[in-house]
């Protein structure tokens, strides 16, 4: 990153200037903290001791031995407290707030992931949280919305435009406006403006970090290619960063939707409908139309529908340093399938992404050829549209039957 | 000195504070918003400031942000937009008309097309995303005599202010507080940060946020060039169309006289 | 452990004759895997890269500076692969049923975490399997039911007695009484005939060796009590076993349910609604009336409402090893809200009888002393019934949102 | 040699084979469970098993199971029970009952008390969760001379089996397959089995699960001494009650005469 949070021609600060003080002092304080071993220390503990990492890198013998060419591996983030990479990055930020003495975060959230690991750490190192998410998200995402008033947050419906993520960032960009005296904007992936990108990458790459000391035992060697879902970038940047200039291909998988037409996918690159643009206080490739105005996305996975990208990854891609591939939502209901039934593990349906690049392409590989994929989140919490996608009957006679008890008792 | 600054000047000898009005080109049509203007250039507003909307306008309210929406969803296209504003503007010369808008709209429009296009009837340019260290993005507009303005906040330090003093022309855009447009503001704390700023400048200062009624603007008087009104007029169009609009505007405007 | 399997007056094994040779199979394969390095590698790696492990111990600095009174820490065995400490008991028998050359595996569930476990851990061992659950515990726990069919196993809906837990577990071993020849049965804990109690909890030590070793870096020591919870045992067992003849005080936590009448709890100590007995295949304290007809139970945990309990507990009860308290709905919930609010962690219901004893007894005890919680799952598995219990409107509305909108699609 | 296995031995040089016919008591009341085993009495069989019902009941399949929750929602004691089997018993001196159960029920009554109670009405008792290991539970038994019936099973090994060959006294109970009681049986497979046990043993060889027709009886003739029907006999009645029980019943005695 330059001194201006620039990657290329991507990154930067775009906010409106009444945050520009606040974003100055997170700057140094983050600079100031990761130049601090103590800092970087209760960072490392907190991971460890409250989310459980290192997490494992899992064989999948049968899933290779199944597609019949490259061994696949999975970097399990899904094992981390909450049940996802998220945890990383709320746990940097988090402890980065308490330094600057704030006393409130707030967070957006589109399917409420990053929304309950913001709650989940605010209770745990005693901030006051709100968490601003499209009204649109709330009705189709209550659970998680559930989870975060169990643990004390305050979530703040949006109503403004689609009523989605992109609108929840804006709004909680305008608290933020207002409240930065005693408030941390804790941004979920690596987007927004300098230094959040660098930031959430930064608190991320202990993913990628962890993968280099464990491939050797685990794999023998360092991996050939390593996939990573993208919504904002966040898993990505983590486990690709640290591999960086390394011979180990690394693969984006974007949310290939439902088709290539305007607001039936969340594909940053390989579309003509995204281009450099700046918008929520940061550049990048955005999804956007003729106007500039930015565009619907869709996915089955909320996590990954979400109309920008990481400046860093931008660079990246730009820089042939990283190669951006799709998978559309019926690929990813298969490798979600897939990966259960043949490795017993469920994983969130973001990650199924970067599942289904894994097994459309490592049939195509050698057998001595070796995959990580990182499996940014369990799949529990995606029950509902699961059960919705594969239409399980049994399902809603169960929901309707809890209704008929609730309605009686 | 630009023709905007020129012209607030001008007025200023006659008047103790100019009025300049907000619109959003396309809400609630493209057609409603153009009467709107017209009748706020009839009615003599000073300065007309054009938003035109934006997807992610991150400065921006409640109120402004749906009203973004919906214009949205009347298509509004950056050139006729400016074509438009022309048609209007050529007729009512006495008033000055301003553009405000997000960055990404503007730069995927591009800043040299913008300077072609919005010449002579936009005479300046309000970008709130954009920050001071990125001010060559507009470096286009000075050719066409289209100021950039820039925004001041009360806790700037005093080499970022200097910046924004060297860089500025046309108007000053001072935001009264922290937070987005259409809370309520303590104007009296305002003051001594604006005269604070006068000092240190020529350029007409703006005032905005938080202004919806006469005493607002009074109390700037000796203070500000210019109280700049936006929520309160959409919330009075919202409340019950033109007519309370216009109201809104007379009551406000008698304080400028 | 005897070689008759006893424990003191309990254990043994009492299974129709058709089963014998079957159990002394089981008994020799497991005792000389456990003899074997190389089976104890194997599923110590599996513990490791499948599930995760070691968990962390973790402080809970707040939790402890709001009860003013001993410091509290928690074994994380929610964040084991599954969310639970079942994980561990599976893995261990999933690969004994492999090295005794079984095709399938049977279990029994109740609320359906070890339901899911065992498919879970077939998929990954590629065994098939099938799952006895209560037609009654179908019904209120379907979305287990789910997640085992989407891992490929088969529910098999037992519609006799109560339709619940102690039905499924009879089912399971009809079932085995005639598929033993190709057949493992995965029992969930530490109960059964010979040699599951002993072959359960051993494999669940797993947890409390991580807790001696752990201590003396995060605790400073070992520490002065251990609470978990008691359903069948087995995390009761796998945190208590190791702890053995030491002077760290041990406590059991059964399901104290609504009261203390007949069918409203599921407390086999401290009540004389339970006594001595013999059934489901051994001996121990059994909740029973006077014609020895094992009675009904309640709880809000569906994983602590069991009618038996590990005769390896009961054994130690006896002998004053083990001490047993309970812990009420009502306090469980507020156990399970406290921790989420004061550490940001969602425990399960089961395992937040722990967190309620530990809560109602550390006020009491000097700051100087140290408690280690079991817990032993999350608690987002309690979606259903936390919302049920707090009576939480919205879920309620969104649940009917979702059946109309599938009712359309 | 016990009373029920001199029975069995007196009937049996008369009788090719012998029926054991299964009842549980207090299905589905307990008035109509006694009824049914008095019509049984009545009709002649040869030996009455009485099933006193428990929660739990591992060894049954689905239609005795079932039953058994029926039973127990009439709340049977297992007292009453040896009571209302005395009081029956004694009114049909040419056949013998034996009592069936599992460990629990048995253990909570107290064995000692058992033997107060049971003889002289019960002649022998079943216990399927109760293995040849713990045969001292059922010491007690033996003074009132009430038969402990010991289960044996195809796959049995030599030492276990001789173990309890030695303990047993009465008859044995053959089991004819794996699984539980209810299902199919191939019964040419377990003559040869039965062959050998009887040389190894003088102890009566009763056989049973899976026999519903007289063809399963007629082929056990010669290789075992009493045919066992369980669930047969329930799946009458629960059919058409009891007329269909005593046809059902009928159709299998014609197959021992
Ligand atoms: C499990 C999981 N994976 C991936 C993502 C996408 O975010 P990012 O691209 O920042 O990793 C999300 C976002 O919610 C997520 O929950
Ligand atoms: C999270 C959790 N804890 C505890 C238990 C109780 O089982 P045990 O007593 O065998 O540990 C269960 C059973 O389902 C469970 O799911």
């Amino acid at each position: 990153m330059s001194d201006e949070g620039r990657f290329g021609q991507y990154g930067g600060s775009f906010i409106p200037e009444i945050l520009f003080n606040s974003q100055q002092d997170l700057l140094s304080a983050y600079r100031e903290a990761m130049a601090d071993p103590e800092f970087k220390a209760e960072m490392l503990a907190q991971m460890q001791q409250y989310s459980g990492r290192p997490t494992p890198l899992t064989p999948c013998p049968n899933l290779s031995q199944q597609l019949g060419g490259a061994q696949i591996y999975l970097k399990r983030e899904d094992l981390n407290h909450s049940g996802a990479h998220k945890m990383n990055n709320v746990i940097g930020q988090g402890l980065l707030a308490k330094r600057m003495g704030k006393k409130r975060v707030i967070a957006e959230t589109g399917a409420g992931q990053h929304g309950v690991a913001s709650a989940l750490v605010s209770a745990r190192l005693g901030l006051e949280c709100t968490v601003y998410m499209g009204a649109h998200d709330i009705e189709r995402q209550y659970p998680n919305v559930f989870w975060m008033k169990q643990l004390g947050a305050t979530v703040v419906p949006v109503t403004t435009g689609a009523a989605t993520l992109k609108d929840a960032l804006d709004e909680a960009m305008r608290d933020w406006s207002s409240s930065f005296n005693d408030t941390h904007y804790l941004i979920g992936t690596s987007c927004g403006c300098a230094p959040y990108p660098e930031m959430v990458a930064g608190f991320q790459s202990i993913i990628g970090e962890e993968v280099l000391s464990q491939a050797p035992e685990v794999l023998g060697r360092q991996p050939d290619k390593i996939y990573a879902c993208v919504g904002g970038g966040s898993n990505a940047c983590g486990i690709f960063l640290p591999y960086k200039g390394t011979t180990t291909e690394l693969v984006g998988v974007e949310a290939g939707g439902i088709g290539d037409g305007v607001g039936e996918h969340a594909m940053r690159f390989n579309t003509d409908q995204a281009r450099f643009g700046i918008a929520q206080g940061y550049a990048t490739e955005f999804l956007q139309d003729e106007q500039g105005q930015l565009l619907p996305t869709q996915s089955i996975s909320a996590g990954l529908d979400y109309v920008g990208v990481s400046p860093i990854l931008a660079d990246m891609v730009k820089r042939n340093e990283l190669r951006m591939t799709a998978a559309r939502d019926e690929a990813v209901l298969d490798a979600f399938k897939r990966l259960a039934t043949t490795e017993g593990i469920i994983a969130a349906l973001e990650s199924s992404h970067a599942v289904a690049a894994a097994i459309a392409e490592a049939p195509k590989l050698s057998r001595d050829e070796k995959l990580v994929v990182n499996l940014s989140g369990r799949g529990d919490k995606d029950l509902f549209n699961i059960a919705s996608a594969l239409k399980d009957a049994p399902f809603n006679d169960f929901l309707a039957d809890y209704l008929a008890r609730e309605k009686q008792a | 000195m630009s023709t905007l600054q020129t012209y607030i000047k001008t007025q200023r000898e006659s008047r103790p504070i100019l009025l300049m009005t907000h619109v959003i080109y396309g809400y609630p049509t493209i057609k409603d918003s153009l009467e709107i203007m017209e009748t706020l250039l009839r009615e003599g507003t000073d300065i007309l400031e054009v938003q035109f909307p934006f997807s992610d306008p991150v400065a921006d309210g409640p109120t402004i942000t749906n009203a973004c929406h919906v214009a949205l969803e009347n298509a509004p296209t950056l050139r006729q937009c400016l074509a438009d504003i022309n048609a209007l503007a050529t007729r009512y010369p006495d008033s000055k008309v301003v553009l405000m808008s997000y960055l990404n709209p503007m730069l995927q429009f591009g800043f040299e097309a913008l300077a072609d296009t919005a010449a002579p009837a936009i005479s300046g340019l309000i970008i709130p995303d954009l920050p001071i260290e990125q001010a060559s993005f507009v470096e286009p507009l000075k050719a066409a005599d289209i100021a950039p303005i820039w925004l001041t906040i009360p806790q700037m330090d005093s080499a970022r202010l200097a910046q924004t003093l060297s860089a500025a022309s046309g108007m000053l855009y001072c935001v009264s507080r922290s937070g987005v447009t259409g809370g309520a503001t303590a104007f009296d704390a305002v003051t001594d940060n604006l005269d604070t700023l006068k000092q240190q400048t020529s350029v007409p200062l703006g005032v905005g946020f938080g202004i919806s009624k006469p005493e607002h603007i009074t109390a700037l008087i000796g203070h500000a060039d210019i109280a700049i009104v936006g929520s309160a007029l959409l919330n009075a169009y919202n409340e019950a169309g033109l007519t309370q609009l216009v109201t809104r505007f007379k009551s406000l405007q008698t304080a400028t006289r």
